[in-house]
C-alpha cells in the first residue's frame, strides 16, 4: 500500500465589494419597478440585455435605453444536478438563456414551475422556444435574484 | 536588435475617477483614449496582451469580464496576470515576429474592492510552511528592510525622505493621490510592520492604463515623437523567503540584461519610473539599478540626487506610494517613462529627457523585477 | 522578423488523482521529464513561461512564484500567462512567440493543475461575473451543457442521432485512452454505459464529461538552428507551422455558440499560416479541446472539418475515429484527462509526439501534420497551434 | 453630488486540502518527536529547511535526511501590527526569519515571548543575530505551528 501522505485543509474567505457604475446601477434600479431595461447600440441598433454602456461588437457607446418585455423564450437550458461551494441554489433546479422580446442578447437566469421529481422528465417540460415570463419577488434589492425565476406561460 | 519597436500613444485612469466606475467602463474608456488619439479603428488593431489578476478581481479569467471592454472581441488577445510588465513585453514580442504591427497592451486594478493586499499576498505563501506563520506583502518587505538597516546603517529618515519626495512629487501628477505628506508625517505615523508605518506603505489604489505598441515602420506612420524600446530585462528569485537573499535579489541581473541589450551604462539614465511600494524599497532597488555604490541608497536621497532637481529624479510621478493600482502599476510606470521621453508629462515633465527607465516588481520583497529601457 | 520554432521536448506526469505528491513536485517531475526527454539541464533554458488555472483552483495566488525552483527558472526571466481553460494553448503560443522574436533561444513552457486538492466547480462558477451570471454559470458544466443542448435544435436533428454520436466520441476517445499510460480514465465502456450514465448537467451525462485531474506537462522550445543541435534526430522535431486564437464576448447571451465565431476564425488563422486549404485532408490527426463530448461535434464544423450540421455523419462514418482519415484526440483526449491549466499544453505535446513519431501505442501511423486545440474563457476563447515535420514523404 | 452608484458584495468561500507529499509529510512526522529535519543536497551540500523533494539551485534531488537543531540565530524579524482577513494571529506579534544551527536556508516563525505591552520597546528586545530556540506545543498535529514560535535563549 503505498505510504500514507497527509494534507492540510482549509477554507478561504474572501469578501470583495464590485462597484456596480452607473449604467449597471441604473438597470438594477429599474428592477425596483419589475422593469427590464436594455440599452440600444446606435450602429448596429441591438438592444443589449443587460443594459451595458458600450456595444462590445461596435466598440461605441449605447446611447438609448429601451425597455424589453418580461416575457420571452428559451434560447437553449440546462438541468443542473451536482452540488459545488457557492451555489445559489440546492439541486437539482434549472437553469437558461432568455431571449425576451425586444432584446438582441439573451439573458442567463433560473427557470422556474418545473416538476423535478423525476430528472428524466425534465427534457419533457422544459423545450428551447418555449415561451416563459418573469417571476419577481416581492422584496426587491437590487440584484439579478430581484428576478425570482421565468416560468412557462 | 533587428527591428525596433515603438510605443505610440499611452493613456492613464487614476483612482479619483475609477473608484465608483464598473471595472468593465473605466477599460473601454482607456482603450477609446488610444484609439482616438491614433485615430484608430477597434477593427484596425493587431494584437491585445491585457494584464489583471484573478485575486485582485473576484472574478477568475479576471481578462473574461472586460474582454471586449478593450477591443479584443474576435481578435488575437492574451492576459499576463500579475505584474503588468509581463503584458508590456510579450506584446514586444508580438510586434518583434512580424505578425501583428500594432498591440495593444492593457492592465487593470480595482485595489478598493478587493479583500486587501494583504489578504491576497499572503496566498502568495505556500500553505504549509510560510502561509501559516503569516508572510505576507508588508511583513516580508518588513523583515527585508530591517536587515537593510541594520547592515548599511539605513535610518527610518532616510526611509521618509523618499515617502515626502515622492509624495511631493506626485502633487504634480493627475493619477497620484494629492496630500503632501512630510518627513516628520511618515515618522508619527501608525505601525504596520515595524519599521515600516502606515505612511512607508503604498496606498491599494483603483486605476487601468493602456499603451500602443508598434513596429518600426508603423511607429513612423503613427506618430512623429515615438518612444523606442531599447532595453529589457527581467528574472525571478527563488520560491522559499528563507532561500533568499533579500538584500541582493534578481533585480541586479535583470539591470544588467536591459543596460547590455541598451549598450549603456546606469548613469546615462535621465529619469527613472521605480516601483517602490515600500519607501526604503527605492533606495534599497538604486542600489541593485547601478545609481549608488551598494549600501549607499541612504546617501542618494541625503544629497537630492533623486529629487526632481537631481541628477537622476526618481519617481517624478510621485511613484507607487502615491499611485498603487497593484497589477497595473508596473506599466504605469511605463507609460509615465514614456511620457518622460516624449516630453508629454505636463507639470512632473523633468526637462530634456533621452533616456528613461521604467521598472517594475512584485512577490515577497521583490521576488520578480523588470527593467525596460526607453529612449527618444 | 519571425523564425523558425519547434518544440523538441515533451514532459508529462501520470495525470489522476495524486495525493501522493504536493503541487511544487508534481510540476518538477513533469519539468525534469521534458529535460531528459531531450538530454538537457536548466542550464539550457533561456527563459520559462508557465501557468494554470486562475489561482483560486488551488488557492495559491500565483504559481509562476510558487514553482520558479519546481521550473529551474531561478535566476532566469519567467513570465505567466493565463486564460482559464486555454491556458496550456495561451502559454505555448507565448513561448513560440519568445523564440520566434529572436530575443530566446531555447523556452520552457509550463502548466499544471492540482484539481482535485479543492472544489474546481467551485472556483469555475467565479469565472462568471458577480453581477449578472454567476448564480448560473455551475461551473464548467452548467455553461457547457447549455451550448451543447443547442447543436440538435439548430439543425432540426433528431436529438437521439446527435445523442448516439457523441456517445461514440466517448467510447472512441476512452479505448484509445487505454493505450495511453499517462490518461487518468483508463477504462473500456459501451455506448450503452454512456447512454445510461447518470445526468450531470442535462443533456451532459457522467461518461460525456472530462474528469477534474492533478496533472502537469512541460514543452521545450527551440529556434532552428538549437532544435537541430538538440533533437535526436531533425524527424523528431515537431515545427510550428501555424498559430491561432480569437474571444467572444463575456456574456453567455452575447454570441452564439452552435456556429461558434472564436472557434471559426481561431481555425482560419491558424490554417491560413499553415497553408492549409482542406483540412480534412490536410491534417492527419487533431488533438482537440473537448471536457464534453458534445462540444467535439461542434469543433468540427467549426475547424471546417465538415459542413454545418454534418458532424454526426463525420462520425457514423468513422472519419474522426480511431483509423480514421482524420483521427481525433488518439491520446484519449481531455474527455480522459484533464488537469485544465496543463491540458491545453497535453494538447500540444501530444500532437508534437505524433508528428514526430514518438507516440508510442497511440501513434497514428505516417502522421505528419496535427492540429492542436483549447478553449478557455465563460465559454468564450479559442486558441489553435499547427504543428507538422519536415520528414521526407514516405 | 455625483449620483451615488451601489456596489455588490459577496465573500467567496473557497474549501481547500493540499497534498503534503512524501518529503513534507516525513518532515511534520519528525515534529512529533520535536526534531527539525532537513534534506541535503548531493551537489552543493546545502542542507535545506524545512526539508525538500530537490534542491531549487542544482535542480537534482535531494538525498540524505539530516536532523538541524532547534536552536537557532535570528537573520531578520519584524514586528506585525495590523490586520486583514484570513489572518492566522491577532497583532501585535512579531516574526522572523531563523537560521537553525546546522541548516543554510532560513525557516519564517513567530518570535515569542517579547514584551509588546509598549510597541517602541521591541526593537531593543528583539536583534538579528539574536539566539532563540523553538517552543514546541504539547499536543502536535503535525503542522508548522507544531512549534509554538522561537524564543529567545538566554546566552549562559
Amino acid at each position: 500500500m503505498a505510504e500514507e501522505y497527509k494534507s492540510i485543509k482549509e477554507e478561504i474567505h474572501l469578501p470583495y465589494k464590485w462597484a456596480l457604475g452607473p449604467v449597471f446601477t441604473k438597470f438594477f434600479e429599474n428592477f425596483k419597478e419589475k422593469k427590464i431595461m436594455g440599452t440600444k447600440c446606435p450602429k448596429c441598433h441591438r438592444v443589449l440585455i443587460p443594459a451595458r454602456r458600450f456595444c462590445p461588437r461596435c466598440f461605441v457607446d449605447t446611447d438609448e435605453w429601451v425597455q424589453v418585455s418580461n416575457e420571452g423564450t428559451v434560447r437553449t437550458w440546462s438541468l443542473v444536478n451536482f452540488e459545488y461551494s457557492g451555489q445559489v441554489k440546492k439541486p437539482p433546479y434549472v437553469q437558461g438563456l432568455i431571449d425576451l422580446d425586444g432584446a438582441d442578447t439573451a439573458l442567463a437566469h433560473f427557470i422556474g414551475g418545473i416538476d423535478l421529481s423525476d430528472l428524466e422528465k425534465v427534457p419533457e417540460q422544459v423545450k428551447i422556444g418555449m415561451r416563459v415570463k418573469a417571476r419577481w419577488k416581492e422584496n426587491r434589492e437590487g440584484n439579478i435574484l430581484d428576478i425570482e425565476c421565468f416560468e412557462p406561460i | 536588435m533587428t527591428d525596433r519597436v515603438g510605443i505610440v500613444a499611452v493613456a492613464q485612469i487614476g483612482h479619483d475617477y475609477a473608484v465608483d466606475k464598473n471595472l468593465r467602463e473605466i477599460c473601454y474608456e482607456v482603450t477609446k483614449d488610444i484609439l482616438s488619439q491614433v485615430e484608430m479603428e477597434r477593427e484596425d488593431l493587431g494584437t491585445i496582451i491585457s494584464s489583471s489578476s484573478d485575486h485582485w478581481q473576484g472574478i477568475s479569467c479576471s481578462n473574461s469580464y472586460y474582454y471586449e471592454a478593450i477591443g479584443a472581441y474576435l481578435k488575437n488577445s492574451s492576459k499576463a496576470p500579475e505584474d503588468s510588465a509581463f503584458a508590456f513585453l510579450y506584446g514586444m514580442m508580438r510586434i518583434m515576429t512580424g505578425h501583428f504591427d500594432t498591440a495593444l497592451v492593457h492592465a487593470v486594478t480595482k485595489g478598493s474592492e478587493i479583500p486587501g493586499v494583504s489578504t491576497l499576498t499572503n496566498l502568495y505563501a505556500d500553505p504549509f510552511i510560510q502561509r501559516p506563520v503569516g508572510l505576507d506583502d508588508v511583513s516580508t518587505a518588513a523583515l527585508q528592510a530591517v536587515e537593510y538597516m541594520d547592515r548599511y546603517k539605513i535610518t527610518e529618515e532616510h526611509a521618509a525622505k523618499v515617502v515626502a519626495k515622492n509624495r511631493g512629487n506626485g502633487l504634480n501628477n493627475p493619477y497620484a493621490l494629492k496630500e503632501r505628506v512630510s518627513v516628520e508625517d511618515v515618522l508619527k505615523s501608525q505601525i504596520m510592520a515595524y519599521p515600516l508605518k502606515k505612511l512607508d506603505c503604498a496606498p491599494s489604489s483603483d486605476g487601468t492604463c493602456a499603451l500602443l505598441l508598434a513596429s518600426e515602420e508603423k511607429t513612423r506612420e503613427l506618430t512623429d515623437n515615438p518612444v523606442w524600446i531599447k532595453g529589457i530585462g527581467w528574472e525571478v528569485d527563488h520560491t522559499y523567503f528563507g532561500d533568499r537573499d533579500l538584500l541582493n535579489g534578481s533585480l541586479r541581473k535583470a539591470a544588467k540584461r536591459a543596460y547590455n541589450m541598451a549598450g549603456i551604462e546606469p548613469k546615462e539614465i535621465d529619469v527613472a519610473e521605480i516601483c517602490e511600494p515600500y519607501s526604503f524599497q527605492e533606495l534599497l532597488w538604486c542600489e541593485q539599478l547601478g545609481f549608488c555604490p551598494e549600501g549607499k541608497g541612504g546617501k542618494l536621497i541625503d544629497e537630492g540626487v533623486t529629487e526632481m532637481s537631481g541628477e537622476l529624479p526618481v519617481n517624478p510621478s510621485g511613484g507607487v506610494l502615491s499611485n498603487n493600482p497593484y497589477v497595473a502599476r508596473g506599466l504605469f510606470r511605463i507609460v509615465e517613462g514614456a511620457l518622460q521621453v516624449m516630453g508629454k508629462a505636463g507639470k512632473r515633465q523633468v526637462p530634456d529627457v533621452e533616456t528613461a527607465l521604467a521598472h517594475s516588481t512584485h512577490g515577497f520583497a521583490g521576488q520578480l523585477h523588470s527593467v525596460i529601457i526607453l529612449e527618444g | 522578423m519571425s523564425r523558425k520554432v519547434g518544440i523538441i521536448g515533451v514532459g508529462q506526469t501520470k495525470h489522476g488523482r495524486r495525493d501522493d505528491v504536493n503541487y511544487i513536485d508534481l510540476v518538477y517531475d513533469a519539468v525534469r521529464a521534458a529535460m531528459e526527454d531531450v538530454k538537457i539541464s536548466p542550464g539550457d533554458i533561456d527563459a520559462v513561461v508557465s501557468g494554470s488555472m486562475p489561482p483560486p483552483m488551488e488557492g495559491i495566488n500565483a504559481p509562476h512564484l510558487y514553482w520558479s525552483d519546481a521550473m529551474g527558472a531561478f535566476g532566469k526571466p519567467s513570465m505567466r500567462i493565463a486564460t482559464c481553460g486555454s491556458t496550456g494553448m495561451s502559454i505555448a503560443q507565448s513561448a513560440y512567440y519568445h523564440v520566434a522574436s529572436g530575443l530566446f533561444d531555447v523556452v520552457l513552457a509550463v502548466g499544471a493543475e492540482k484539481m482535485l486538492e479543492n472544489d474546481p466547480q467551485g472556483t469555475m462558477t467565479t469565472v462568471a461575473d458577480p453581477f449578472f451570471q454567476r448564480p448560473f454559470i455551475a461551473g464548467a458544466p452548467g455553461v457547457f451543457s447549455m451550448q451543447s443542448i443547442q447543436y440538435s435544435h439548430r439543425y432540426g436533428l433528431p436529438e437521439e442521432r446527435v445523442r448516439m454520436a457523441a456517445a461514440q466520441i466517448s467510447v472512441d476517445h476512452h479505448t484509445n485512452a487505454l493505450d495511453n499510460p499517462y490518461a487518468h480514465i483508463r477504462i473500456k465502456i459501451t455506448v450503452d454505459d454512456v447512454l445510461k450514465s447518470r445526468i450531470i448537467s442535462y443533456p451532459t451525462r457522467l461518461l460525456d464529461v472530462c474528469p477534474s485531474s492533478d496533472g502537469a506537462c512541460a514543452l521545450v522550445f527551440a529556434c532552428e538552428e538549437k532544435a537541430k543541435k538538440i533533437a535526436e534526430s531533425p524527424d523528431e522535431i515537431a515545427w510550428v507551422k501555424g498559430v491561432g486564437y480569437a474571444g467572444d464576448e463575456h456574456f453567455f447571451g452575447d454570441s452564439d455558440k452552435v456556429v461558434w465565431e472564436s472557434a471559426i476564425k481561431a481555425s482560419q488563422e491558424a490554417y491560413k499560416m499553415a497553408g492549409i486549404q482542406n483540412p480534412l485532408k490536410d491534417l492527419d490527426v487533431a488533438e482537440i479541446y473537448n471536457p464534453f463530448t458534445y462540444q467535439e461535434l461542434i469543433y468540427y464544423e467549426c475547424f471546417g472539418f465538415c459542413g454545418k450540421g454534418e458532424a454526426c455523419k463525420l462520425v457514423e462514418d468513422g472519419a474522426v475515429l480511431r483509423g480514421g482519415e482524420l483521427p481525433c484526440d488518439p491520446s484519449g483526449g481531455t474527455l480522459c484527462t484533464n488537469p485544465i491549466g496543463a491540458t491545453g499544453l497535453l494538447r500540444v505535446g501530444e500532437a508534437a509526439l505524433q508528428v514526430s513519431g514518438r507516440a508510442d501505442k497511440r501513434q497514428v501511423p505516417g502522421a505528419r501534420t496535427a492540429l492542436s486545440h483549447a478553449m478557455g474563457g465563460s465559454d468564450q476563447f479559442n486558441g489553435i497551434m499547427i504543428l507538422g515535420s519536415d520528414k521526407m514523404e514516405v
